[in-house]
């Protein structure tokens, strides 16, 4: 299998899906000329032209609304968002059309557009460009919430999100742009709403998706070490969730311990762990423990950036206390 | 209020002429009645929320959308009801369907589920009925973006109040639509007040289309009680937009008979000025146009009995109509059919 | 104690508050000449005047941007939406500058701003205008989250959040306007973060907020003829919680129901289940049950709506589950 | 580019301009030098992050702020360093506490904690630095409404990008200042890209000052390399704004030297455009100005030098200062005292 970068997966799944049907089309702020901000669309203007591949000016509402318009009427709308931390400025589009028109209008129409880019912390961003707003799409039903932590994840939910007839948030991990791994070639898809274990283990399990599940595997490696066997399950697709999978894991391992970079408050951990605490709540030798970036702005200073995050620390103190392994 | 000249664009002889406004007088005649009996209906609680009634405003969306081919598109904003009528051709169908949404019956024109602020009518390529001030412009730019790319040669028409125009959405809308040389057609119908506030209160430029200069767009400005120059002033701009693919920001200068929504008496508006632009109702003064042509008595006085049937049926219709099913909560939440709403 | 409407106790709290300091002004759509869209700012621009109550263009980005703007350089601006629905357009200016400001300064700048105005559903309104937005704003730190449920508490906390150096979502209940109860008169002032028991109760707490906890003491009314005491507990802020008052009952109970009106995933409900669960572990007798609008956009026909609200049934349903009443 | 005639608001004698056009020259090579400055150190991984340089730009700030009181207010966007230093009168401390603030260091202007793109000064009433483009338009309106409010005169200055103008937060800012008359001039930094896009493919009208007239704001149009010119120019929106309540849009047409950001190569423009540009750099420029009106080498010379020290200093001390605190993670989210932000 060829091994390539998060970015180049998530540029092939465009490419595939943009030769596959005509009205497959990228839209965004450098998304062209400047061959994207992150260069994920690297080399797709010069491939597709600039009626398929298409500049905007830095108007997110307005080109947020122009890709659900255009859905409305049949075309299948990729609009990326440089990063999410702007599509705050786009999200009545996204809640108030994106997830209503289709149950507004009695089902007469499909909306088939994928809203993607980086979310996440980046590394002396500070509080208006770090932020982990997953929670906030999460929340509303009509959208679907999409965020791969693995190229080949990148590209396969990629593909299955632009064949999908709802709007989907895709949040891809600013971080895990350059990431290497093996994407299978061609045809490829991963449907929405199922989970995948990234790492089997029997002691604990251990939720976490995107830049997470990273951490999460390198938390596992330490632990074993210690003879002490992590379980890492990646849902990839916050929403609709793979709850069985969650369960399936908690009913083996008895512990739970959630990871997530957004905030905690309402977070989509917030909800998993509740879930997992009614549905499995005999299945528990501990309650569920959570580790979120603490609930405060995102400072500029590395090192205090590096304290909000959560770190292979926080993680390992977590699984440790589920595992009453104190020290 | 100084005001553009007229074009000729839809000029035609005047038996068409005749032919022409006989059915937007009769389109607008329907709307009104249906508006009328809506707020009966309404005043027996048979219709609950907000009710935005479009009277005194029919010649707008009648006249506009005269200027449209079937294939054309219209979005519009909660005041949509006579829009989402006049897209359909007025027909007796499409009478019964809204009145039934209005009841919120499943054999309403969205199943009962958006009601009179969202109004759906795919086969007539009428898109929505919006509650969120501006939030549907974008849209418009979207839907007349589709058909560029595809090469289609049809033609958007999107309708706003006058308070949208400070709104975010509004400017980015009509800055790509600009931008983009988009087949739009954006239609401000002021009628000089957004709720309460006055005009002069939420714009430091009362002429609307002022703003055109800013987005590369043509611009038109006009009274809106004479339905066939609404049609012929509109039909220009579409024109333009779909032979030359440059968008017009329109703005046509009308009045609002009653309060905002029903729950508002209307209370900042003084009568005089209330029976002032009453005199300038579209509706008879289409029909007095009318007898001037040569239009016998009988043959109105037909066409009236035979809307207030057709009235009384959309009532009947509605009331009889049985409600919105209990799935239709979860039915139309996601398209796929692999995804369950209920499992998320 | 006089009695007056919820609508009149915000009134009041508002009157009162720009009465004691020139800084305090109320801005938004329609609340000057038409005297609210509600009526709540019914007379204040004859009291008051066009420079202190200012009718606004449709432009909530603008205005709640002008009132954070203003707050920075020592104004106290209450900013009035329409509905929170309407949020949406502005909500970039809430989290982006209003919620970080004060952080990405160092310090420099407080943020004495009140964003005020009804939330919920309120019959036959359709899916754009019958939302609970509270988790949306919970999440978020850097805010202050308040509902209050009653008259007398929509004015003491009303009037603190006026005195409050942070800026507050003040989230009213579209629904609570025209109940009536008794408010102590002039200076009365509820902290924020301090909940209520609205009602003493032995077998089962019940958390609700705003709207719902009306429904909460119907559905403590119901089971008290059945001789099952229901303690109604109402967070009253939600941002920053009374954590401790919400553990304190459920230790006394050892049974909780979650009541609230927006929707299930990552709202409001999943924090307090979660945080009850892990503190008072030990404490429960029964997995934590939440009652929440139904995982769907609203739809219009009022009988729909209904079924998607809480009702009754599903409270009294719930609290029989937790008290293994099963019939 | 067609470019507006010259107002003489700010006409002041020989000597005086000379005085002042030579303390400009300083704050624009002051900042040019801490720009480089902090390139270097980027270069050195002693800052991370998004580092947007004005270096080519100097004469906009400079000269716009020259004609400010010190308590009139700016606000400005991510590529704020230059105003932020000549808010504050171009010191040494500020120059200090702005490269310290890039260090991530806890004397920083920010505490460490707002960095490159969040720089804020309260004493000097510069009140920051946003990222979100667009976004702190409306709160420039919004502190210009608070000193209409209070009944004091002083001005807001409010400085973007090009880009900037298609967002719905500038459309809307702007609405709002130009409706309720508030003393605000919004300053268009034209450099003719946002980021690597140019100007003709966001912008269908190039001419953003033609948007004025849909805001009922003056307007004002011209180059933006002459810092006297510049000051003389804004001085006459400033006084507008300060007497008579009447705000301004000017759009200043200048230029960018280094890419959007340091992860910017600027392929997108060619090297004879820069370079044609580059002959056009303002700090040059001044100082052959000041020539011509008489001062001598030697002065020059030596106020380069003492700047030379001056950022040098900077370096240093940012070096040497302490981290940002890990307390400061908590202590500045909220300001009620009462308020525990680790207990939500
Ligand atoms: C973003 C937003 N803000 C506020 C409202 C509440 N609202 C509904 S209609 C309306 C007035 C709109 O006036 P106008 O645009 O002139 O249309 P008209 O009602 O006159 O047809 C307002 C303020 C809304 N629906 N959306
Ligand atoms: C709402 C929003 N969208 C996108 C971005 C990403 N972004 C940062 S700067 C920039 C270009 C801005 O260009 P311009 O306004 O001309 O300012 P300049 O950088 O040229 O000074 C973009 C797209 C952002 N910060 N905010
Ligand atoms: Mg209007
Ligand atoms: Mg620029």
């Amino acid at each position: 299998m060829p091994r390539m970068s998060y970015r180049e997966a998530l540029n092939q799944a465009m490419s595939e899906e943009m030769e596959r049907d005509p009205n497959v089309f990228l839209m965004g702020e450098e998304v062209g000329h400047y061959q994207g901000a992150y260069k994920v669309s690297q080399g797709m203007l010069q491939k597709f032209g600039e009626r398929r591949v298409i500049d905007t000016p830095i108007a997110e509402a307005g080109f947020v609304g122009v890709g659900i318009g255009s859905a409305m009427v049949g075309l299948r709308p990729i609009i990326e968002l440089m990063t999410f931390n702007f599509s705050l400025v786009a999200i009545d589009q996204i809640i108030n059309n994106a997830a209503k028109i289709r149950q507004m209008s009695g089902g007469q129409f499909k909306l088939p557009v994928v809203f993607r880019g980086p979310g996440g912390a980046a590394g002396n961003l500070a509080a208006q460009h770090s932020q982990s707003l997953e929670s906030l799409y999460t929340h509303i039903p009509g959208l679907k919430v999409v965020m791969p932590s693995t190229p080949a994840d990148a590209k396969g939910l990629l593909k299955t999100a632009i064949r999908d007839d709802d709007p989907v948030v895709f949040i891809e991990g600013e971080l895990l742009y350059s990431q290497q791994g093996e994407v299978p070639e061609g045809e490829y898809t991963i449907p929405l709403g199922v989970g995948d274990i990234k790492r089997q283990g029997k002691d604990c399990t251990v939720v976490a998706w995107s830049k997470m599940a990273k951490l999460a595997l390198q938390a596992a490696e330490a632990f074993e070490k210690d003879g002490v066997s992590i379980e890492v399950v990646d849902p990839r697709t916050l929403r609709p969730l793979d709850e069985q999978l969650i369960l399936r894991s908690v009913r083996k391992t008895h512990r739970l311990v959630i990871l997530e970079e957004g905030w905690p408050y309402a977070g989509v951990g917030a909800e998993i762990a509740y879930r997992v605490q009614c549905k499995a709540f005999d299945d528990l030798d501990a309650a569920v423990e959570r580790v979120t970036a603490l609930d405060a702005p995102m400072p500029y200073a590395l090192h205090l950036e590096q304290k909000v995050l959560p770190s292979l620390d926080r993680v390992m103190a977590a699984i440790r206390r589920t595992l009453y392994l104190e020290e | 209020m100084e005001l553009n000249q007229s074009t000729d664009a839809a000029a035609s002889t005047a038996a068409e002429e005749r032919t022409t406004l006989l059915e937007m007088y009769r389109q607008m005649l329907l709307i009104r009645r249906i508006e009328e009996a809506s707020a009966r209906a309404y005043a027996q609680s048979k219709i609950g929320g907000f009710l935005h009634l479009v009277i005194g405003q029919e010649a707008v969306c009648v006249g506009a959308i005269a200027a449209l081919r079937p294939t054309d598109y219209v979005v519009a904003t909660y005041r949509e009801h006579g829009h989402c009528i006049a897209k359909a051709g007025g027909t007796r169908e499409v009478a019964k369907a809204v009145m039934a949404e209005l009841f919120g019956r499943s054999t309403g024109i969205s199943k009962g589920l958006g009601g009179s602020m969202h109004m759906f009518d795919a086969p007539h390529r009428f898109l929505g009925g919006y509650g969120i001030v501006g939030g549907h412009v974008p849209l418009a730019a979207g839907v007349a973006f589709a058909s560029k790319y595809r090469g289609e040669d049809d033609v958007t028409l999107c309708f706003f109040g006058d308070g949208s125009v400070p709104q975010g959405a509004f400017h980015e809308g009509l800055s790509l639509a600009g931008l983009w040389k988009l087949p739009v057609v954006f239609i401000c119908e002021n009628n000089q007040y957004s709720m309460g506030t006055p005009l002069y209160r939420t714009l430091a430029v009362e002429d609307v289309t002022a703003r055109a200069a800013g987005y590369a767009l043509e611009r038109d400005r006009f009274r809106g009680e004479d339905v066939l120059e609404v049609r012929r002033r509109v039909a220009a701009a579409v024109e333009r937009a779909r032979k030359e693919q440059r968008p017009t920001l329109i703005e046509v200068i009308t009045y609002r008979f009653r309060g905002h929504s029903m729950s508002d008496p209307g209370k900042y508006r003084s009568k005089e000025e209330v029976e002032q632009w009453m005199q300038r109702d579209p509706v008879p003064l289409a029909r007095r146009r009318l007898v001037e042509m040569g239009t016998s008595e009988d043959e109105l006085v037909s066409l009236e009995a035979a809307i207030k049937a057709e009235v009384q049926e959309a009532v009947g219709f509605a009331d009889s109509s049985p409600p919105a099913t209990d799935e239709s909560i979860w039915q139309y939440i996601y398209a796929d059919p692999k995804t369950d709403p209920q499992r998320m």
